[in-house]
């Protein structure tokens, strides 16, 4: 026999239970990171679009270090370090130090701050791909830098950037497996644990594999109705070339 | 100095500084015993030996590492892609489905199963091969890979006009010599940022191989931290930082230089 | 078409490869003398049982314990490689082939005895023991209900902590981790095997802000791994374990790792001699 | 022509503009009586498109003056400064220029509401006027990207006039349009400029300035060469390169 599998352990109510709680964190990490990430991305592209003086520079550091490093040892940076540099706070009953952020935290902002730097050079792509006699139209109807921004410029570039964004999120919900590294209950954390008491490492990551393949499944699927939904007619990636 | 140049040069200056400033503000005044340990523990992290004997392990693991998964998968990758512009409908549909498969997977999972799905030794024709976690690291970094660069080579031969098949066919080629003399050679250029870009990804993803039990730089970090104590897990971690960025950015910024010429080409 | 045909070689060679992965071989204790070394794995992060010194060599109880196995067993101490494994993929790496022999910390219980062989037991560790800040108020395991408990991935004593003593346990891969997370506060107690705790308290940094706040509820005793069916292996590697008692050098490591010298290795010592090992 | 009595409505003199080493603009004047619609023409490059865009500060000049009614363009720096001018200058594209994500309507109403601060009722009435002006009643809920050239044109248009200008300004508005198209854009200005609005126009369409403009400009390598009323501008042209130019394109 080449292969003989045994899923029997997916019948045991405490896997169950595990498999469906990590379900559970990994969906919230994930949400909760797509929203950072988007933030991120917005309030970024528009600190490096208007020029801002201090922020900008910062920002590009931001995007080259966060681009250009491993997210694994951002996150065991974040996780490990914030701390020591003074971000913790005092337990009112026991008297202790104890860290601000959560491993939980540490995991979502890791992500945010990952993903977000890849978000703000996404939505800068977009706002640069915005026709420049759009722009022009506006500012001859007595529209300012910003107003043009946040009515002409940011609303087409989020819709021509909805299939890199979506590539974008699919990647945030990959990379955030690493949270079982920092000792976060995701549904990775919960499998390897599963492998470690039952022995069955490749049915339990078989199973794994299926999971995040439904997820990043549906949320392409949902970009895509998105997509669908906003789709300017006579006007998206195929008008613009 | 180019404006490209110039932005290049404070990137690269601005987040080296950064990095140095976080490790002063953690260590202030040991910020010296810090760098001394750093140091000490250069050549294990730099290649896994002491005294540069090897280059087995450490960071110069992970670009090996990097450079035989980047391999494989270009060979895979081109296999994949050509199928998914076959002609053939089957071919074709069974080439994407397969190719998001693997986009859609994330890398620690297929890391983990790479290590529990193939074996240890493999034995051909009575000689034993042996399969190290390395090799598996190799493996499995190889498989996400092969999808991107599947979709890459696509996107280039879509990039091509489609006058170029047309006139080409006009011509009497038939579609392989077309795709080997024509579509190819001109959509190569185009996809060469894309594939870069690629194996900038992969090089950075190699820190995950840390679940293989390959001794990579993450792996020797945490066992450097083990034994020089916890004090100098930062100072450990922001080294690792450093060498991932100063391997990625001269890439990332090379790539950057190559898009812009080929926009300009256009 | 030549494409699609690539992939079906390629697939049908991939499934050959898992085909014959999986292949028994003659006699494994033949195999290591002829390739002339013996793989062991060991761990490199786990003072006193084995770690990376200043000078980057490994040392520790177990790796004086697998150079003298394989000095046994091959011929000379040199004639080994040492694996560094964790506790979460050691046995998968002994059942694959890539180690012969587990000797690392791996304590005895009828889950594992399903999946591999023991090696006569070498060690008797105190369990799972509780450290915590020297103010704590934590004083018999019932109190750690509804507490983080800092702790490592793959011991069967967690299950306890969380089913057992209702501990919310936080659980990493490897004791770099562990150590700083329970350093910075990230939980009220560390809930780790007693020796390299005890180990640890050593560190005058450590023994300043902690105490062991609880003793083990259990002892476990540590013996080697091997694959299931070697029996001429298994019990050539526990001659050597028993000769290594009886030449003393279990209890020689004990005083030069700081262990504190226990009963238990002493009269295993005592034991082995007596029986002419 | 004899100098007008009361004052000009827009007053350009003597500007000068280059983009790095490539002189534009050197030395232009004119003025444009209030009620006028004035045409420029000239061959491409002569810079007749960056004079339009001086007008209302789309582009800043490098020497010399600018009065738009009682407003110094030259002297307008922020954005801010320049909101009140562009609320009396509206300005239509040879490309339209319209928002592609919005729909007709939310095309016209978006200014006025979002800029000026206009109530959202009287925008919409005005509006959907205006739509009936431009004779494009039933598209209010269209995308431009759905509408014919002639159609995002007029558009166009609409939006401009919902600002309410007292001028506006049309930059080769026909130039990208199919020939079937052109008529129903030109209808659209005769219109307007036979109700009295100040219209500055450059344009391709020598026989619509012919029949509509009161006064024809010529530009040429940065410079005004001859300008005038179209009968003695069309017929009688006096410099040689007006009359080479017209003999190409008539």
């Amino acid at each position: 026999m080449l292969f003989s599998l045994d899923f029997e352990w997916l019948a045991d109510p405490l896997y169950q239970d595990w498999l469906l709680e990590g379900l559970g964190t990994t969906l919230a990490i994930t949400g909760v990171g797509t929203i950072l990430m988007l933030i991120i991305g917005v309030v970024g592209a528009a600190i490096i679009h208007f020029n801002i003086p201090v922020a900008k520079p910062l920002t590009i550091i931001m995007i080259d270090l966060f681009r250009n490093t491993p997210p694994l040892v951002q996150l065991l940076f974040l996780y490990f370090m914030l701390s020591d540099l003074g971000m913790s706070y005092t337990d009112a009953t026991t008297g202790e130090r104890i860290p601000l952020l959560s491993g939980f935290a540490c995991v979502v902002i890791s992500l945010a701050l990952y993903n977000g730097s890849i978000a703000i050079e996404v939505i800068r792509s977009g706002i640069n791909s915005v026709p420049r006699q759009t722009v022009e139209g506006g500012i001859s109807l007595g529209y300012s830098r910003a107003q043009i921004f946040r009515w002409i410029e940011l609303p087409i570039a989020l819709r021509l950037t909805i299939p890199n964004m979506t590539s974008n999120v699919v990647s945030l919900i990959k990379t955030s497996a690493q949270a079982a590294l920092v000792a976060v209950t995701d549904v990775m954390f919960y499998a390897t644990q599963i492998t470690l008491e039952t022995f069955l490492n490749l049915e339990v990551m078989i199973v794994l594999w299926l999971i995040y393949l439904v997820i990043t499944t549906l949320v392409v699927l949902l970009a895509k109705q998105l997509a669908k939904a906003l789709t300017i007619p006579g006007f998206g990636a195929g008008a613009m070339k | 100095m180019s404006k490209e140049t110039t932005s290049a040069t404070f990137g690269f200056f601005g987040v080296v500084a950064a990095l140095l400033a976080v490790l002063l503000t953690l260590y202030g005044q040991g910020t010296g015993e810090a760098l001394r340990v750093l140091f000490d523990r250069s050549s294990l992290l730099l290649t896994g030996s002491s005294n540069f004997s090897g280059f087995g392990g450490g960071f110069s693991a992970n670009v090996i590492i990097s450079v035989l998964s980047m391999a494989i998968a270009l060979v895979c990758g081109f296999f994949l892609g050509g199928a998914m512009v076959s002609p053939n409908a089957m071919v074709r549909s069974v080439a994407v489905v397969f190719m998001n498969l693997l986009r859609s997977s994330p890398w620690l999972v297929v890391l983990y199963a790479m290590l529990y799905l193939l074996p240890f030794n493999v034995s051909i024709f009575g000689h034993h091969i042996f399969v190290s976690p390395f090799l598996k690291a190799v493996i499995g970094l190889s498989f996400p890979v092969t999808a991107y660069i599947a979709e890459a080579f696509r996107n280039g031969i879509h990039a091509v006009p489609d006058g170029q098949w047309e006139s080409a066919r006009a011509l009497g080629y038939r579609r392989g010599q077309i795709l080997r003399l024509i579509i190819l050679p001109q959509a190569f250029p185009l996809m060469l940022p894309n594939l870069m870009t690629t194996y900038a990804m992969l090089f950075i993803g190699t820190s995950l191989v840390v679940v293989t039990g390959t001794s990579d730089v993450l792996s020797i970090g945490k066992t450097v931290i083990a034994s020089d104590g916890d004090d100098y897990a930062a100072a450990v971690y922001l080294y690792i930082l450093l060498l991932f960025f100063l391997f990625a950015y001269p890439l990332a910024t090379w790539t950057r230089a190559l898009e812009r010429s080929l926009s300009k080409g256009k | 078409m030549i494409m699609s045909s690539l992939i079906k070689l390629s697939l049908a060679a991939a499934i050959s490869g898992i085909a014959v992965g999986a292949t028994a071989r003659a006699d494994q204790l033949d195999d290591i003398k002829a390739r002339g070394k013996l793989i062991v794995g060991i761990k490199n992060d786990y003072v006193p049982f084995g770690f990376l010194t200043k000078d980057d060599q490994l040392k520790g109880f177990e790796i004086d314990l697998a150079k003298f196995v394989a000095g046994a067993l091959v011929g000379s101490e040199g004639d080994i490689e040492l694996v560094p494994v964790v506790a979460s993929n050691r046995i998968e790496l002994l059942n694959a082939g890539r180690i012969d022999l587990i000797l690392a910390t791996l304590g005895k219980n009828a889950e594992r005895a399903k999946v591999l062989d023991f090696t006569e037991e070498y060690y008797n560790m105190a369990g799972v023991v509780l450290m915590a800040p020297k103010e704590t108020t934590i004083s018999k395991w019932e109190d750690v209900r509804g507490l983080k408990l800092c702790g490592m991935q793959g011991n069967l004593y967690n299950r306890a902590l969380t089913g057992t003593y209702g501990a919310q346990t936080v659980l990493f891969t490897g004791t770099a981790d562990m150590f700083k997370a329970f350093q910075d506060g990230r939980c009220a107690g560390l809930a780790f095997d007693g020796p390299i705790l005890q180990q640890k308290l050593s560190d005058p940094e450590w023994g300043k802000k902690y105490k062991i706040a609880l003793d083990t509820f259990n002892y476990i005793p540590i013996a080697g791994g091997v694959r299931k069916n070697e029996p001429r292996f298994l019990e050539a590697v526990n001659k050597a374990i028993l000769a290594a008692e009886a030449a003393g050098i279990l209890v020689e490591a004990e005083k030069a790792y700081n262990m504190g010298e226990t009963e238990y290795v002493a009269k295993r010592a005592a034991d082995a001699k007596a029986a002419g090992y | 022509m004899n100098t007008p009595p009361c004052k000009p409505f827009i007053e350009v003199a003597n500007i000068y503009k280059s983009y790095g080493s490539i002189a534009v603009l050197k030395g232009i004047s004119m003025t444009i009586q209030a009620g006028d619609v004035a045409c420029i023409i000239g061959p491409s490059g002569s810079g007749k498109s960056t004079l339009l865009r001086c007008l209302n500060g789309l582009v800043s000049v490098d020497r010399g003056t600018i009065r738009v009614d009682d407003f110094s363009v030259e002297l307008l720096q922020s954005e801010k400064e320049l909101v009140p001018l562009r609320h009396k200058v509206s300005m239509v594209f040879q490309q339209y220029n319209l928002f592609p994500h919005k729909t007709v309507l939310q095309n016209i109403m978006m200014a006025p509401i979002q800029v000026l601060g206009h109530n959202k009722q009287d925008v919409h009435e005005r509006a959907v006027k205006l739509l009936a002006k431009v004779q494009l009643s039933g598209k209010e809920n269209a995308y431009p990207g759905e509408l014919s050239g002639g159609q995002q044109q007029r558009v166009a248009i609409a939006r401009a006039l919902a600002m309410q200008p007292e001028i506006i300004l049309f930059d080769e508005v026909t130039a990208a349009l199919d020939p079937e198209m052109v008529q129903e854009v030109l209808n659209v200005i005769r219109d307007l400029a036979s109700e009295g609005m100040t219209c500055v126009l450059v344009t391709h369409e020598m026989r619509f300035a012919q029949q509509v403009a009161d006064q024809v400009f010529f530009t040429d390598g940065g410079v005004m060469v001859e300008h005038g009323a179209p009968d003695r501008f069309f017929n009688n042209p006096s410099d040689p390169r007006l009359k080479s130019f017209l003999a190409k394109v008539l």
